[in-house]
């Protein structure tokens, strides 16, 4: 009989020293420098923190070079954050260089703190999902190529910028509120197999698995199917998710849209939902240029006119999303107009607005 | 077919650390990692996944923590033909110790791909790429050894938390601990799939969410504080010492101008107008922390888009004390799993049946009388229920 | 043959010479005191204007009164409002005191401009329609009589502050955008004629009239009539609307609900719907004593606590609705929260509030 | 039963006109006002109304400008068994000459109750109550002086306009006359109701929008300009030297900080970021005015409450200019309701139908490209059609 439900390791076990002793008791940060934090304990400790990025999807060999550092340095203790990020944390000021050293000798870039972009929340993508729309890693490789620069510190923000990528509507990243959302999308209807239908699938869960309600059961009695209304099918593939007989991807069709705006920080403005500024951008691997220039161009857009501490979303918000669409040069389309269950909440019902 | 992959190789390039890269180094030991880089460059080419539905596949007496995975073309990529991933279970704040995290890496090099995600998107460890027959005796190495797997399917998913009171000084609530002992705790529910569709937990420290719980968790567990937050003038001093623009970037910013520089000092003018945004706190770290009535909002119902759209969670307890053994949150959670459990449809998540039976319903059946917090504001319709009577 | 389709006479008969004259030219106006407004021309004439009071329904007694101080002072020229005030308007700024003291012989108030209350938009009630859940012009009369001081500029307030009331959720004042909207509402579900029902009903748009899909055909196949699932009815009466074998009016059920801080103009903030505070007070004729006292309070509130210029609904927005019911006193109750078709973004996703 | 109407009487106290005093002078000469007085003491006493459904009345060749209402207890009441009111058709801004109107009255006095609304909240002149027998003469004998019926069913109601130009300064569109013109131009669709509901336009001549065209109307028209508010800096100085705060009271309040003192002028700094809200210029009539180049911007969807919650219009057209004979505008509209009449549900509004087939299906209808001034943000939501192609 195998062992069940003990859970995780308890986490005190997994703590550093300086942590353990200090845990509860902090004062106050500061930003030593691109990805060096230092915190200040009630008790006097100090903890310095060094981060730096990762591409998430890793071999055991990195996790084991990654424990040789912490091994070396930080008493066998390391951690990531909520952006996949390793932190290696030690009371000793003088650990900082040689953990910087040891971090860009196997090959990742310490950086990913203040007023810049972190690391991306991100997916499977062709990796390893059955419904990806696009690519996760590799357009995550792409961009953060491109925003390298914000990372390490090079360059810096108003304020944080969040990147991330689910590669379908399903939104694994659950990248609803983030400043820029990147986002596989499927174009086309899904086709039918009517043959495996019953088979595979469930009938009466595939057509409550519709939003819109498109599908409907098949008009003729003999054929245990369904069909879809063309006119109804916003190509969510949530059939798809519940019935493998309903395939949706397509060469062609597939590609990324892209969001802008959210956030989830209560810091000044509420939680924001990001918002859709691109409906449609062809897949174009593996650099997928056109996404990545885009996206560099809202965040250069952003650099240069938001005021500091204003987020992407506090920003836009501010100026209107008229001035948005006009500073970044992105054509304004019927797509970007809601048309699904809360829609009429976005229509702008006053006079007030920029030419 | 040839074995060039010129556009995997191209993303060997670049600044940023390459997934490429790992790939590679996977490859060198393990079959199914050298098919895996086929099948991203044949990806690449068709733009289009390769992967078919996963079939039902686990370990003994579990219902979740295993994704199953197939390829579609097993002929081409025979090494990956089943490709499971399993979900592991981390610690409280993803905190490791080497030599706890090295037995770890070791059982899944023996048993899968030596490819793995630092983390998944909800917070376990991804242990990405075996077969069926490895699920078993991966569950029974890693259990030896003081871990257990994550939860997947219509549970209780994997509880995460921010990093909290370990290393930083906003926390209002112990994050790592909560999260520990609410895992533990709903082990039944997190392993054995029991609820209408998956459900979620995180917990920040403070409003910042470095979790990001509001948006991606069915109950958000946000630290908070019901007194004034505490500001230490000479801290005060030395910010306006160093040229920090107190007033243009404090002051000025606040969402609800609660506060005001009188003679030099930082004053919380307006205490009962602190929405407790953290901003600034946030700004001045050395000289302003919250307050020391300490505990958590709790918000209820955020989710990603599929059916209704995606939600944000929204204030269901404005203000909630949360200390051991969380005895409060965890007779509300259950209560509410209960009402879920009995009124949800097959794949609804909480907050859609919220939306579908309205929120009074839900608050009756949680016990919680309704509070002006809880909306940002009334209804405008005048569609109202008076089914207890005027 | 009956004349058709002449249209309404032509305004520019029925202008006013120094309006005919002006006509597009002005430039500025003044408040000279309550009711009475100075408009200033670019050719430099001058119009005064004095408004007063109506009851609205009111007798052609009263018109042909109001007709007799137009030809005295008035070149035989009056309007009305948009809020159904007369207004009398002279060139000559002597006029001003003999029409006040003409107005106030015939029983008008003279006031309505500026800051304060003006005349109530509003319907019918009890006296001419069937829908109604609670009356018109007695209510009317009784807010009236409690917000005169404000309507004749004894009492002022931050800003305009408009009262409208509908006597039934068809809101025939379209009241939905109004600084406090007072509507009558019902509370019992529909009883259902079902012997008269074909004879006074047509089925399929009885059904389809209901906004909460509550209403099906009779499950019995013999009785040609609907029934009403009692938990999906929240008393709207749209169905009495279109099928009167469906009466829903119940004296103890039927009663008021209160909305507050809407607006229309554009002015600082967009539009506003107004917002449900009060969802039922019953019917308590002639006077609706609670009615009138929790407006006055509100007022009150608003008048103490607002800005100056700011409008109930800004206000609210700016302190917050919580502040608001703390404020008041007013209970928060489960109907306040919205539960209809964009309640998702009524509720508060965001950890920011006040105690 | 007795006919003492203590109610009523007590409404006959207080500051405030007093309605029942109207009815009771109307009283004196109509048996039908003087039941209609016990009506509606009735109806407080017992808490409901006293009327039914009408039937069907009317005048010949029209479809509507007549509601006909019954008593429900024509025993009790019978002089208002029949008590039908007629919407007359007002002229522009409400203007009145004494002769005319008092010719309209006497025509109401003969053949009706004497009691009348001034006005219905649409904007008609309401003749209230009258029998079958009456409409006809009435319609004919106020057509004779020059008078019509309004609107009532499913067709056009009659348009309102604000009072625009004849008295108010702030006015960048001719309401009195676009409202007259459109008046004249749909009487077909004013009169025989060809529409699957009602439908509305009302025209206000600024943003501040005195006839509530933005909550009221299917079709808002509202005036605005499309270069810089214009600010006289004599004006300026006169408010300043007056001890006005036009800092706190106008440059603090503008909703997109456009405004700035500089060395004591008040200057429009970045024009750009003005949203013609109108509050500088309310603020400051004598200095500030709109610019020169006006029009109106052109908004649809207001509705009341029934059936998917109430409406406010929302942008169509940023910008149309508004000169007889309003080709553009009655074009637009002429579209709009020919897609309405093809795709409209039985008492189904407009709003409604763009809200249940989408904005895109009205936009093509009526030839109009989508801009950004249209929403107050895109959509948060990923359901998009392509129903074009990508
Ligand atoms: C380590 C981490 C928590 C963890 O448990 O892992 C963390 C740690 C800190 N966060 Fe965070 N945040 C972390 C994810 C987040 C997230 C979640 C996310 O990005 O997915 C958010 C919400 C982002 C959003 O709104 O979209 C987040 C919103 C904030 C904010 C609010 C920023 C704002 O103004 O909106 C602050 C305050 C600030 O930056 O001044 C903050 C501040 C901080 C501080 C300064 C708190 C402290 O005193 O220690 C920490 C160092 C910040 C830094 O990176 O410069 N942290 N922080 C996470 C690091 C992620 C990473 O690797 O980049
Ligand atoms: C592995 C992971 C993505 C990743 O690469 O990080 C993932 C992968 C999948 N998710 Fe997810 N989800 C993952 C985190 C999330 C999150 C984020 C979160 O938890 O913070 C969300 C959004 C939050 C939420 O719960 O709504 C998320 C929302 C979904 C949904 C949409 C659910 C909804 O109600 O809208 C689906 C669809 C479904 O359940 O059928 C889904 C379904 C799936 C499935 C199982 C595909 C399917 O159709 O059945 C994916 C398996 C991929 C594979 O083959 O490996 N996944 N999924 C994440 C879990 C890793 C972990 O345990 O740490
Ligand atoms: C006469 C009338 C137009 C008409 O065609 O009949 C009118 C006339 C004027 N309005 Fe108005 N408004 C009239 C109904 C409205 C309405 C509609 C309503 O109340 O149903 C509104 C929208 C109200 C709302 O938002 O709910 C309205 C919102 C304004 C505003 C914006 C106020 C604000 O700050 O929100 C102004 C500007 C101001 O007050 O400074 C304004 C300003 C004016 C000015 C000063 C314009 C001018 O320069 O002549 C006029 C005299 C105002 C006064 O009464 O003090 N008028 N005004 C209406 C008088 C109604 C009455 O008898 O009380
Ligand atoms: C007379 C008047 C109220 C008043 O006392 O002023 C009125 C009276 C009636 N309205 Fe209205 N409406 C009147 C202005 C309005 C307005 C305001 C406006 O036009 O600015 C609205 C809101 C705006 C709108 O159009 O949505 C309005 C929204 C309704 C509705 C709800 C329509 C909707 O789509 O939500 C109904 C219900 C219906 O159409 O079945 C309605 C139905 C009715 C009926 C015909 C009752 C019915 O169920 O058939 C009422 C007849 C009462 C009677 O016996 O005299 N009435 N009605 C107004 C017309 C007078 C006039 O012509 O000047
Ligand atoms: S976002 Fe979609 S495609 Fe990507 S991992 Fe999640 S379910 Fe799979
Ligand atoms: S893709 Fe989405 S919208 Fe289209 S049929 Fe499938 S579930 Fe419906
Ligand atoms: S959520 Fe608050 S307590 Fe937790 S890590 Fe972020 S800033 Fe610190
Ligand atoms: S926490 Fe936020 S709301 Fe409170 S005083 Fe600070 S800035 Fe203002
Ligand atoms: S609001 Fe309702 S009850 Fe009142 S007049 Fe309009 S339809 Fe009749
Ligand atoms: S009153 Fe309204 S909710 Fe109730 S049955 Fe009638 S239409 Fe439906
Ligand atoms: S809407 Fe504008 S133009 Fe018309 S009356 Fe009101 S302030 Fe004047
Ligand atoms: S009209 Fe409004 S937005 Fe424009 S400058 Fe004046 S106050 Fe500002």
């Amino acid at each position: 009989m195998a062992t069940t439900d003990i859970g995780p390791p308890d986490y005190k076990e997994m703590l550093p020293e300086v942590i353990a002793k200090n845990y509860g008791k902090w004062k106050y940060h500061e930003d030593i420098k691109p990805g060096v934090l230092k915190h200040v304990s009630e008790t006097g400790d100090e903890a310095f923190t060094v981060r730096c990025g990762s591409p998430r999807l890793v071999s055991v060999d990195l996790i084991r070079d990654l424990c040789d550092i912490a091994d070396k340095y930080c008493d066998g203790h390391f951690r990531f954050t909520s952006r996949y990020n390793p932190e290696f944390i030690t009371p000793n000021k003088d650990n900082i260089e040689p953990i910087i050293a040891a971090i860009e000798k196997i090959g990742l870039p310490v950086g990913g703190t203040g007023r810049g972009i972190s690391n991306m929340i991100h997916t499977q993508g062709w990796i390893h999902c059955h419904g990806a729309a696009t690519d996760a890693s590799g357009v995550v490789k792409a961009i953060m190529d491109e925003m390298y620069d914000y990372f390490v510190g090079k360059k810096t923000l108003p304020q944080k910028l969040r990147i991330s990528l689910a590669c379908c509507l399903n939104m694994c990243g659950a990248i609803h509120a983030t400043d820029l959302a990147v986002v596989g999308v499927h174009t086309r209807v899904p086709t039918i197999d009517h043959e495996h239908m019953t088979v595979l699938c469930e009938l009466p869960t595939t057509q409550a698995s519709c939003p819109t309600g498109a599908i409907r059961k098949h008009p003729d009695p003999n054929i245990k199917s369904v069909t879809v209304n063309d006119d109804k099918c916003m190509y969510c593939g949530n059939c798809f998710t519940v019935c493998p007989a309903m395939p949706i991807a397509h060469a062609e069709g597939d590609g990324i849209a892209i969001y802008v705006g959210g956030k989830v920080s209560n810091a000044r403005k509420a939680p924001m939902f990001s918002r859709l500024v691109i409906p449609y951008i062809p897949n174009n691997p593996p650099r997928w240029p056109e996404v990545t220039s885009v996206l560099k161009n809202i965040v250069e857009v952003y650099a240069s006119n938001a005021h500091p501490f204003e987020r992407v979303g506090e920003w836009i918000e501010r100026v209107g999303w008229e001035r948005f669409f006009k500073l970044t040069g992105i054509p304004f389309v019927e797509q970007n107009i809601d048309d699904f269950e809360l829609a009429r909440d976005t229509l702008r019902t006053t006079t007030q607005f920029k030419w | 077919m040839d074995d060039k992959t010129p556009m995997m190789d191209e993303l060997e390039k670049g600044p940023w650390p390459s997934y490429v890269k790992e790939l590679k180094k996977a490859a060198k030991k393990s079959d199914a990692a050298k098919d895996l880089i086929k099948v991203q460059e044949r990806s690449f080419e068709e733009k289009m996944t390769m992967w078919k539905h996963g079939g039902i596949v686990g370990v003994a007496g579990y219902g979740g923590g295993v994704i199953g995975r197939y390829i579609s073309r097993p002929e081409e990529f025979p090494n990956v033909q089943a490709f499971h991933t399993l979900r592991i279970n981390h610690p409280s704040g993803w905190f490791y110790k080497t030599d706890r995290l090295r037995e770890l890496l070791d059982v899944w090099e023996k048993h899968g791909s030596g490819l793995c995600n630092f983390h998944g998107s909800t917070g376990d460890i991804i242990f990405l790429g075996t077969t069926s027959e490895h699920l078993q005796p991966i569950h029974d190495e890693i259990t030896a050894i003081g871990w257990d797997l994550g939860g997947s399917g219509s549970d209780l998913r994997t509880p995460t938390g921010c990093v909290g009171p370990a290393r930083c000084e906003y926390a209002c609530i112990d994050t790592l601990d909560f999260i520990y002992n609410i895992t533990m705790e709903f082990q039944n529910e997190l392993h054995r799939p029991p609820f209408p569709y998956k459900t979620k937990i995180k917990a920040s420290g403070c409003p910042n969410d470095c979790v990001a719980a509001i948006a991606r968790a069915d109950f958000s567990i946000i630290g908070t504080w019901h007194d004034n937050l505490r500001i230490d003038q000479d801290g005060v001093k030395e910010y306006l010492d160093s040229g920090f623009d107190v007033q243009g970037l404090v002051v000025n910013k606040c969402p609800t101008n609660a506060l005001e520089m009188v003679n030099g000092k930082l004053e919380l003018a307006w205490p009962e107008d602190c929405v407790r945004c953290m901003h600034c706190i946030n700004m001045m770290s050395k000289a302003i922390r919250p307050g020391v009535d300490k505990g958590a909002t709790i918000l209820v119902g955020a989710k990603a888009p599929v059916i209704h759209g995606a939600c944000l969670s929204s204030v269901i307890i404005p203000f909630m004390k949360m200390e051991p053994p969380y005895t409060e949150f965890k007779e509300l959670w259950l209560k509410a799993m209960d009402w879920w459990d009995e009124n949800g449809r097959t794949r609804e998540r909480i907050s859609e049946l919220i939306d579908r039976v309205g929120m009074r319903m839900f608050l009756r059946a949680i016990d919680v009388e309704p509070v002006p917090q809880m909306v940002y504001r009334p209804r405008a319709n005048p569609y109202v229920f008076f089914d207890k009577g005027v």
